[in-house]
């Protein structure tokens, strides 16, 4: 250990008296929480176009308007089992690394980053297709503000996902060691299960 | 404490609001009583308040013979006391909730015999539109005493607010959204109707008369405003669709069901929705029913008016339109109908 | 989750930033709490003092009815920069960026905040935000007032692209701080520090922290779909298009009602603090003001449409937020009603700070009255958009949060600085601020009550005495300030050492010298119990339980 | 068979593979206590409901309806 005990405290103060050492170190680990209430802020930015876009769709007479088309829900559902797959895959990506299998790991990392980019692939074959345009009706604004907003992170979840593989490589990341892979993975959930939402909101209902 | 609470009390009781600032609508809403209600408990609070700050901040003043290191009485709190004042507050809140629910409800209550007006707001001016007047016009207007007003409200651009401070009731004209506000004015006087809500640069000189006549000063106003009506009125017999004029019902419809109609697909909704393919649109819900409406469906709807989850639009009678108006119109619907 | 000790002990407790030695780390690109909290302190202070020039610039145009000093678009553009100035830029940043930065992390007893380099990012977002707003006055200024309504707002042109860009910006900074301030106050408390043994301050900052994460969010996509309506033609807004205007209000006052509470509950946690250390006594209540912060904060959430009562929700929306916000008065109640307790038996030391939380307890209860008037629909009815409201405002954010920070700023100021301010100069500026505050925002509520709408250039000549009266008393008002700079300047110069505890309080941030040094606390104390037991010896491990708490000003 | 035919297809068929997957790993994680593990609980339950949405729309029981009034 290199860290300059003299100046920790626990010496003199506590450590022996209201918490144990691990105690506070657990205490004392911030880093989880703050992603967690990251998520939590981001998640409040979809909350609110979602209820922007319920509220819209009240208001509306019918549902999408006339003469605007929903994107095709086949296809979306092949997309939207793309990114869940890409879920899955992320999740055994992070167990291969905790059980120590690093090519187990590298590999599902690889497939979660096709899968994800697959993934904006066919949500621009669905931008291109749809009968809707975002300036055109209250239904093209929800769906390409939300959608896209969507895309967004899951673009920033690749990048994370490579900056992650990429520093693996390095040997950043150890089964011990592994904080900024449990946020990339938690994030790439979080990106999966809000287009559970999304997909529902423009798609199904 | 309680005393000058108790003067205070007093004094709001007898301070003629009405004297201040004169309700000219009927009171019976009750809002000036309920402000009344609120300055009662704000006194002694306000008081208690105070007064036992000054109080305290003169009896437990640090003196300069007490030690430097002197401190107050060790007392972390009282729980009983504490109890009180949440729930006494509580209590307080739940009245004062169960009134401004029950006068909320009243605001919102039409009146039966109304006389419908509507009112548009532009930037920076209010449009007045009256049943039976061909035409709407801008400024000044007149209400006739004693009898309840339907107000029927909503804008053609941004937001603005219709406020006659003497009547006490104020709502937002917002555009693409039709709000009723029900009043009856109670005294004879001008008074002015004030925009609250920011609307651009014009915002401050956007306002304009309200004169609450007498029924006899009214008449001789709307008969005077009533020009061609009369015309349009002798001439108007039953309703006879097969006499409908396209080009006659163009013109009607650009010059009055323009303000909330576009010629467009349904969606295209300004107030209510567009109305071209009225005929044919499986879009208009409240008409087809699963068949297809008939001229007298459409008809119907112009003459008798629409109320519904689409919007409120108001009768033949409010429109100023005649039945032969209802019949060109009918036409011309048809007309843009594919 | 794996406890990395290295990392941890590395980021948290081991001092491995040697304090810094050049002039930029230390000053400009700090990572140190302190100095962030003393940027903050300095940026948000000029912006309230920018925002008061726009006030008084409004309050010169009213002296008369159809003044010719501004223009409409002037005066436009002064009332939406007075708003947003104050609460983006001023207000929120003082409360939270300043105080609670400086003053958070030292309460409880940690050597920074959770995340020092976000603490630096989330500060450094905050000037080119000001930049980016006042760069608008060149190309056209924003005009629709600080809520920026649609369609209005629309038509303005490129101001309301630099509008949404600022207030986003400074908003990112608001969240991540907020992000950051809950972590620590979650998991940087000193040992034994327990949730009830924590300083009220505190409390209030940690529920600040929630209430901004949850509704900054919530601006920025508000602020978003503004953003997108103006520059990509997204029809949000336009009714022609299927959107409706009422939306915008909506997300607007989902984020700004609860804003209104991140502005006043830090301000809560001053007073609370203030009250105890000149009262000489425990705060009264303390579990049921900790409490009624919390149920505040709740509360803040369900009630946002009380801005909206005359925008045509009908009755039975209205109804609900109608009775939650009246609500909101139990718990305020209970806040004003155990400060007022504890002065009860006290020792009462009136310095300024004490002066000016007196004062605040005097002019927030108006502030809060009044706001019980306007939360019923039908009162609202009459008075909403009005100058009733505007005095209602200020009551609640000058009486209250202003009132209150001006106190924190003379309580902490020995702390920061290590000297002593002027206290005849501090009474002055007392009843000074005190008089023409009440002169100024009091004949707004009858002005309003008679039929004078808010935001208007020009208005009915009917108004014109009270209204000179208004402004007149605004002028002094705002001069009244100047004792604060003068005071300030020659505290800087001139002022008495302070020592670690000029006022004998007991919370830890009072335990070591002052200005604190780097790294707050050599060694993490211990916390043996609530720190406002007065007459009792100090529940802090050694060496912090060695400082003298008499008061010695 | 044309290509909403096929998607749908794919898309029942994934949904069950992933699902099954995730409803795996759920079980799996169900007696896992930990900050991170409660919250992969979570999504992963949500994962499990949007392969439910796919398999529905896969076999044509949701999202048919072209045009829907409130």
């Amino acid at each position: 250990m290199t860290v300059h005990t003299e100046a920790l405290g626990h010496e003199h103060g506590h450590g022996h008296g209201i918490m144990t050492q691990e105690e506070y170190i657990e205490q004392r680990d911030t880093r989880f929480l703050g992603f967690l209430l990251f998520l939590f802020t981001d998640s409040i930015f979809f909350t609110a176009y979602i209820f922007a876009a319920l509220y819209l769709r009240s208001a509306a007479p019918v549902w999408p308007p006339v003469g605007v088309e929903r994107p095709d829900v086949n296809l979306g559902a092949v997309n939207a089992i793309l990114l869940f797959g890409s879920g899955i895959t992320a999740h055994y990506a992070m167990h291969r690394l905790k059980e120590s299998r690093i090519a187990g790991y590298i590999w599902f990392t690889i497939a979660t980053i096709i899968l994800g980019s697959l993934f904006l692939g066919g949500q621009a074959y669905e931008y291109a297709h749809i009968h809707a345009t975002w300036s055109g009706s209250s239904f093209g604004a929800a769906f390409f503000t939300l959608t896209g907003l969507h895309g967004f992170h899951v673009f920033v979840g690749v990048i994370y996902l490579i900056v992650t593989l990429l520093q693996s490589l390095g040997g950043t990341y150890t089964p011990e060691r592994h904080f900024g892979l449990t946020a990339a993975t938690l994030y790439w959930h979080f990106v999966d299960v809000i287009w559970v939402v999304l997909f529902f909101l423009f798609y199904i209902y | 404490m309680a005393a000058i609470s108790a003067i205070l009390i007093v004094l709001i009781a007898i301070w003629p609001i009405n004297n201040t600032l004169a309700v000219a609508a009927t009171s019976d809403y009750g809002i000036d009583a309920l402000f009344k209600f609120m300055l009662y408990f704000a006194a002694p609070i306000f008081v208690f308040v105070n007064g036992y700050v000054l109080y305290f901040a003169r009896r437990y003043k640090h003196r300069r013979d007490e030690p430097a290191d002197a401190v107050g009485i060790p007392l972390y709190g009282v729980v009983p006391l504490e109890i009180w004042w949440t729930v006494l507050p509580a209590l307080l809140m739940v009245v004062l909730g169960i009134w401004s629910a029950v006068t909320l409800f009243g605001l919102y209550k039409p009146q039966a015999g109304a006389l419908n007006v509507e009112a548009i707001g532009h930037q920076w001016k209010f449009e007045l539109r009256y049943p039976g007047l061909k035409s709407s016009f801008y400024g000044d207007f007149y209400l006739p005493i004693d009898r309840p007003v339907t107000m029927n409200i909503t804008s053609a651009d941004v937001v603005h607010s219709f406020w006659v401070p003497q009547f006490r009731v104020k709502l937002d004209m917002v555009p693409g959204m039709v709000q009723q506000l029900h009043f009856t004015p109670t005294q004879i006087g001008n008074y002015p109707l004030v925009c609250t809500e920011f609307c651009g640069i014009g915002h401050g000189d956007m306002r304009t008369t309200v004169h609450v006549v007498s029924q006899a000063d009214y008449d001789k106003w709307f008969s005077g405003e009533q020009q061609q009506v009369a015309a349009a009125s002798a001439s108007a017999g039953a309703l006879n669709l097969a006499a409908g004029v396209v080009s006659k019902g163009q013109a009607i419809f650009e010059q009055k069901c323009a303000v909330c109609h576009n010629m467009a697909g349904f969606a295209q909704k300004k107030v209510g929705p567009g109305l071209q393919n009225i005929f044919s649109d499986p879009a208009h819900p409240k008409l087809v029913d699963g068949s297809a409406p008939t001229p007298e469906d459409v008809a119907g709807i112009i003459e008798k008016g629409y109320s519904g989850d689409i919007g409120v639009m108001p009768n033949a009678q409010a429109n100023g339109l005649s039945s032969s108006d209802v019949a060109n119109l009918v036409a011309y619907l048809k007309s843009q109908s594919k | 989750m794996s406890t990395d000790t290295i990392e941890i002990l590395r980021r948290t407790e081991a001092p491995i930033h040697p304090a810094p030695e050049s002039f930029v780390r230390k000053y400009i690109f700090s990572i140190d709490h302190k100095v962030i909290g003393v940027q903050y302190f300095i940026v948000s202070g000029l912006m309230i003092l920018l925002s008061g020039l726009f006030a008084e610039a409004i309050r010169v145009q009213l002296t008369a009815p159809h003044n010719t000093f501004l223009t409409p678009q002037q005066f436009d553009e002064a009332f939406t920069f007075h708003g947003t100035l104050m609460v983006w830029f001023g207000a929120i940043p003082m409360v939270t960026g300043a105080f609670g930065n400086f003053v958070m992390p030292l309460q409880i007893g940690a050597r920074d905040v959770a995340f020092p380099w976000l603490n630096m990012f989330s500060f450094w977002t905050f000037p080119p935000a000001v930049l980016i707003l006042l760069s608008s006055l060149a190309f056209g200024a924003p005009n629709s007032g600080w809520t920026e309504y649609p369609p209005v707002s629309l038509q303005a042109g490129v101001g309301i692209v630099f509008w949404t860009t600022a207030v986003f910006t400074v908003g990112i900074g608001a969240t991540l701080t907020a992000l950051n301030f809950l972590t620590t106050v979650i998991k940087m408390r000193a040992p034994g520090m327990t949730f009830t043994r924590m300083p009220l301050f505190v409390w209030a900052s940690a529920v600040t922290a929630v209430l901004s994460l949850v509704a900054t969010t919530a601006l920025a996509s508000a602020l978003g779909s503004l953003f997108l309506s103006h520059v990509f033609n997204v029809p949000f807004y336009d009714p022609s298009r299927g959107g409706t205007v009422v939306l915008f209000q909506h997300m607007f006052w989902f984020y700004s009602h609860p804003a209104v509470y991140i502005l006043i509950i830090p301000v809560f946690g001053i007073v609370s603090e203030i009250i105890p250390t000149f009262a000489r006594k425990p705060i009264f209540g303390y579990k049921l003001i900790a409490f009624s912060t919390v149920s505040i904060a709740l509360l803040s959430f369900m009630v946002w449409a009380h801005h909206m009562f005359t925008s045509g929700l009908g009755p039975w929306v209205t109804l609900p937020f109608m009775i939650l916000s009246m609500l909101i008065a139990v718990p305020t109640g209970i806040k004003i009603f155990s400060w007022t307790a504890t002065l009860f038996g006290s020792n009462l030391r009136l310095t300024t700070a004490m002066l000016f939380v007196l004062g605040f307890l005097s002019t927030f209860t108006i502030g809060g009255i009044t706001g019980i008037m306007l939360a019923s629909v039908p009162v609202d009815w009459h008075e909403h958009a009005t100058y009733f409201l505007v005095a209602h405002i200020h009551y609640v954010l000058f009486g209250g949060t202003l009132m209150g920070v001006i106190g924190g700023v003379y309580y902490w100021w020995p702390k920061v600085t290590g000297r002593l301010m002027s206290e005849s100069l501090g009474k002055w500026h007392f009843w000074l601020t005190f008089i023409f505050f009440n002169a100024t925002f009091l004949p707004m509520h009858f002005v309003g009550l008679l039929g004078m709408p808010r935001r208007v250039a020009y208005y009915d000549p009917a108004f014109q005495g009270l209204n000179l009266f208004i402004s007149i008393s605004a002028f002094l008002l705002a001069g009244s300030f100047l004792l604060l700079f003068v005071n300030a300047f020659w505290s800087l110069k001139k002022g008495a050492a302070a020592g670690p505890n000029p006022w004998g309080a007991r919370t830890l941030e009072w335990m070591i010298p002052s200005p604190p040094p780097y790294y707050n606390f050599k060694e993490t104390p211990e916390v043996y119990a609530t720190p406002y037991g007065y007459g009792e010896p100090l529940p802090y491990s050694a060496p912090y339980n060695s400082v003298s708490t008499t008061p010695t000003y | 068979m044309d290509t909403a035919h096929l998607a749908d297809t794919i898309g029942a068929i994934g949904a069950i593979v992933v699902g099954f997957f995730a409803v795996r790993f759920l079980r799996k994680e169900w007696k896992l206590k930990g900050a991170d593990i409660g919250i992969t609980k979570v999504m992963l339950t949500l994962l499990v409901i949007g392969c439910v949405e796919a398999l529905l729309v896969g076999l044509r029981i949701v999202g048919q309806t072209p045009l829907s009034t409130h």
